[in-house]
């Protein structure tokens, strides 16, 4: 099909997620701050409210975590919301309603009722966002009994994964980072669904494996390529859900390779990226070659100064020295080339700030 | 008011005074392995609210919730089983006392956290807005959880979006063992809060059933028209001490006395009075009334009792909807 | 009202909209490489409550702060320096225009979760009673911060504990682009909410200086003699786009007279005018401050500029407190 | 000193670290819900009210969110809080003050002011607490940067790492296993410190290391005891301090033992207890025999019906099973035997429920 061949940028492909879902499905609805308006949470929303009416696309107060309350209340009673956050870190006002609440709520009542809830939430990086407008906080949800959580790298996984999410009986997390959006790539019309819990080999290589997290994906395949070059065979697996995590493909590619570096977008300390590290060393452990290793933020909050952001965030380099040590090679050969080709605190040159 | 409907008032009250006193009873057995929240003394605010109901519409609630299930018909035998722990039980025992649901009599759910069921009470009232449905969503709450930032979110939710939904604040002017004083500030009437949103909001006697039932007649008919949220504030009384079976004045934090004028207050007593007086019932029907919810009551415990706890697998049961 | 008083209202005010005029003229160079939430419009709101305040009395505010930060006497190289990313900067660099801050004149710190600095600054109030001290606090908001539950949480333990406190809400009818209408009930006035806490609560224009002065110095004077919170709700409105230099009103989520409306009610203009017609000041003096500001502002600016940025191992400091 | 070899209750030997510090300085005050009742939040805070009077010593409205702002703000202008909740659980409701705001604000503002904020949480077990009066959520605040994160295993420790974290510049967040409370064990008299971020071998060994956490540390005692019976030498660390975490005495600990065994209070997937698997697996590699191993809470919200808490409560007969499997012996052994003797949802028999 050619309509197949067509490129999506990644706010495009949430945005055809839920045109699809809405379309399809009368009891799903998005809230958000900002939903509906000229900018539509970074172009994500866009059209929604023109085409479904204000009724199914609603703007709200600024109460995280009351109308986090309020989805899963009209979600009991057979809605299925898709709530937004602009910022991870605002949603942390609601976090009660999020691991008291939804993600128990199955679970506590013996399975009667059901929360199919989607909350989407946007990790904000670079352009000053600093200390309170960037945080990566998947490792939380992640470790809540109850809660999928979702990390899509590419519009095509964006938009699979989220009708995925959205057809969910669960709640689920859906976190994007602010630096996939812009990036383009193929995306099918019409509906399909990439299925939650399958993580996915994006590059083959036999030296090692490194599995990655969200936008650190992109830097991880960049780094394979140069690694490439020099005769260093990385594969490269995207996680996309954290929760349930997809153990089984991990563990057969580092039986393959005997080496695993784990890449990901937030701290590394308890992060996310210790847990990878952890289950491999506890169930593939003869097959290990050498320690595992972690590329992740320094356990430190985001600064908002540009110069500063530049040593904070990790990238393709890092994770190519960090793979060169790994093979027992001196790690920081070819650091400078790697270097990305913007300033460090845009993800675009199309992106000229403040969001 | 018609005489069918005094009678029910009383006979359910009197019902869920004598399930919480048999659960007092029993409770230091330590068969009943989870925290129990009682109602003895509040009873009429679940029933005067829940008598304006309809079996399909919603009621939510928190750790307190005993009286307001089985005011809106949740299975007794269900409720007792979850109390003991039991897959026969209403959450098939994951839940215990504080997790309380009967989703055939339109009980939403309870749980324990203050205030958190509030805004999900109001979500269901948004949804069934959006479902074209017709229901009436009631939301039970202590006057502590006025205190959470979250009521004011879903107030004014409620308020902007002209929800079905009647919030019912009991206020027994203690949260634990703390008095109104130490939390709120002084001469502020707690339904005063709602009227800042433009909510209608009124204050009554949370121990006259009949009050009750006015005041939530009122709230039920105009959320069921379309007319939007009211706030009820009902002033009552907790017997008992917060959290277990026993009386707990000794500790200090309320005194005897105010605790005896309450007890005069007693609301089943004044109801019974009334229907005695008025000559709706004699005290041989109502020693009768007693023995038969007394036999269902003991039913319940038995079965409750003889029902099977859940297994080891059960455990991993219902962690995702599959 | 004392002339100097008049003067120095109309000078900080000049101050502040030159200083954010300058901001937006520079910021397209992309050299300030963070968000910015330009206050121009609503500037008589935080010069006529500062001009209220002693040096050692504290004020937060939120993302919005440039004009609050100023109007406690900031300092404005630091703030540059901060917008430009600079070890200069009041936070070092670590913070950028939504975290200013600079204690040695009682500007005790702006962050941007909105609604969140709100219970920070009643904290403060509550230490500065602890600690026998004579201060006054106040905080900054817009009318979005009230529909978070926390606003609600903080005026209830200010007037629960009576504390020397004054909510100041800039209510500029949008939230980014949502109108008040998607977010709060109709008909209700925003100052209304305080009233069911009891707390004294007034509305104003905020495009008035004098009125904002004076509904400011009732309110601090009270707080300052032990009479507890008072809050106040202005009216404004925001001239530039939410974040960022630019107009936005052919965006379409407010309208061009709407905006014109409130443009012909600038705040600065209008006391340009009763200045001059009350002969306080001429035209002459009005530039010649001008000019002084300006080469204020422009000296702010190269000191930005030229400061240096911080250093890779500045990333790891003050993660703890030695 | 005659005085040293008092016991008291782990529940006493808070009370008296709030009390010494209070008696030392002025600035110190205590807030939270309950805390001046009858009941004292379970003896911890019983007696402060009296001796210290309203304004040092608070009960407050239910509005943890604003509370913990109200805190933070007291300790910008110079006093030094302790703030208290019953439950973890309901300090999610403070999330955002928390993290966005006390964990950052001596970053974000460039050093200039410090927020001296203790956070006292207690982690609920058994009579039917639940799925939201016990959770275990360490392994969120030790992820976030700026905080630190203390859970003590005994009175001893209990006082020493208080008086600690009250007198700490930096916000603490101290987290009080409720089945610890009745524990007695010696506490010196007066004033003394156990430092933050040292872990403390309890029981020394040789054959693997075994870090536990706060009450699993107890456990972890009962499991060295029987492998000692059956010649295994299982050395035991107490973490005490999560945040920052002791890695040395962790590393050179498992360079000798060449095993790692980690017990923690909390969920296993992306809990705490992976962070310390996988920093061994990362900078010991070389020293270890056998792939590490995690007991842990299973994935799955807290069950309230006893018969089901019994399940999901490891205890010392889990860890003594993980550690005969590590060492290549069969794990079920002795099961039987380390089983608990009293019911498994109270902590001992003096407790009749309901809290
Ligand atoms: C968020 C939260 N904070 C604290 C508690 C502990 N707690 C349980 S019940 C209760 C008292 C609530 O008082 P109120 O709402 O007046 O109800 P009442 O018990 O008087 O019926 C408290 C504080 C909790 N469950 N949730
Ligand atoms: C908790 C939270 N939610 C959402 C945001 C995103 N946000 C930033 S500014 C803003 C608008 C706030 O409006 P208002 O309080 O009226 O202030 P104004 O911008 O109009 O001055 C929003 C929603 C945020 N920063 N924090
Ligand atoms: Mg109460
Ligand atoms: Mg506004």
């Amino acid at each position: 099909m050619v309509v197949d061949d067509r490129e999506l940028k990644f706010s495009q492909a949430i945005n055809e997620a839920i045109d699809t879902c809405m379309a399809k499905d009368p009891r799903v609805y998005v809230m958000g701050l900002g939903v509906p308006d000229p900018k539509g949470v970074f172009g994500s929303t866009l059209g929604l409210q023109q085409k479904y009416g204000t009724l199914r696309v609603m703007d709200m107060p600024t109460s995280e975590n009351g109308m986090t309350g309020v989805a899963i209340g009209s979600a009991l009673v057979g809605m299925r919301p898709i709530m937004t956050h602009q910022r991870v870190d605002f949603a942390l006002l609601a976090i009660e309603q999020m691991v008291n609440q939804a993600a128990k709520w199955h679970y506590m009542f013996g399975g009667q009722m059901s929360v199919p809830l989607v909350i989407r939430m946007i990790i904000g990086r670079g352009w000053g966002q600093g200390p309170q407008h960037s945080q990566s906080l998947q490792a939380w949800f992640s470790h809540v009994p109850g809660l999928k959580v979702v990390m899509p790298a590419t519009p095509h996984d964006a938009k699979g994964l989220l009708i995925a999410s959205i057809e969910e009986d669960n709640p689920v997390i859906f976190i994007e980072h602010r630096w996939l959006y812009n990036v383009s790539g193929p995306v099918p019309a019409g509906w399909y669904q990439v299925p939650l819990g399958k993580a996915k080999v994006v590059r083959e290589g036999s030296d090692l494996t490194i599995t990655a997290t969200s936008y650190m994906t992109l830097e991880a395949l960049r780094a394979a390529e140069t690694l490439a070059e020099e005769g260093i065979g990385a594969e490269v697996i995207d996680v996309r859900t954290l929760n349930p995590l997809d153990e089984t493909l991990i563990m057969e590619s580092v039986a393959r390779t005997g080496r695993l570096l784990v890449a990901d977008t937030a701290w590394k300390n308890v992060g996310f990226s210790a847990e990878i590290v952890a289950r491999v060393a506890e169930k593939a452990f003869p097959y290990l070659k050498s320690a595992p290793c972690r590329v992740a933020l320094p356990d430190c909050p985001a600064p908002t100064a540009p110069e500063l952001s530049r040593y904070f965030y990790p990238h393709a380099a890092h994770v190519a020295a960090a793979a060169r040590r790994m093979i027992g090679l001196s790690g920081d050969g070819r650091m400078a080339e790697l270097a990305p080709a913007v300033p460090l605190d845009v993800p675009d040159p199309s992106f000229t700030g403040p969001f | 008011m018609e005489r069918e409907i005094l009678k029910r008032l009383f006979s359910e009250m009197l019902r869920i005074r004598m399930v919480e006193e048999k659960i007092a009873a029993l409770y230091p057995e330590q068969e009943m392995r989870c925290p129990v929240h009682l109602c003895i003394g509040q009873e009429a605010i679940a029933v005067g609210t829940c008598a304006n109901l309809a079996r399909d519409d919603y009621v939510l609630s928190g750790h307190r919730s005993h009286g307001h299930y089985l005011a809106k018909g949740g299975d007794l035998k269900a409720m007792m089983a979850e109390l003991y722990g039991k897959v026969t039980g209403c959450s098939k025992g994951k839940g215990g006392s504080m997790h309380l649901v009967d989703l055939s009599a339109g009980f939403l759910g309870a749980t324990p956290i203050v205030g958190s069921t509030i805004p999900i009470g109001v979500g269901a009232a948004l949804g069934t807005v959006m479902r074209g449905e017709g229901r009436v969503t009631v939301v039970f709450f202590g006057e502590a959880a006025t205190e959470e930032g979250v009521f004011h979110e879903s107030i004014n939710l409620a308020a902007l979006k002209k929800l079905p939904v009647v919030f019912v604040c009991e206020n027994n002017f203690y949260s634990v063992y703390s008095p109104l004083a130490v939390r709120q500030p002084e001469g502020r009437q707690i339904f005063e809060l709602a009227k800042g949103y433009g909510v209608e909001s009124h204050q009554a006697d949370g121990n006259d059933v009949v009050e009750v039932y006015e005041a939530a007649e009122r709230a039920v008919r105009k959320a069921r028209r379309g007319g939007g949220p009211t706030f009820l504030e009902f002033k009552t009384y907790r017997w008992r001490e917060h959290c277990g079976p026993y009386y707990d004045n000794d500790l200090g934090y309320r005194s005897e006395a105010e605790f005896q004028e309450w007890r005069q207050r007693c609301p089943i007593d004044r109801m019974k009075e009334r229907l005695v007086r008025e000559s709706l019932l004699r005290q041989g029907d109502i020693s009768e009334m007693a023995a038969s919810l007394e036999a269902e009551i003991r039913e319940a415990v038995v079965f409750a009792k003889e029902s099977p706890a859940p297994e080891e697998e059960q455990l991993f049961d219902h962690i995702c909807s599959p």
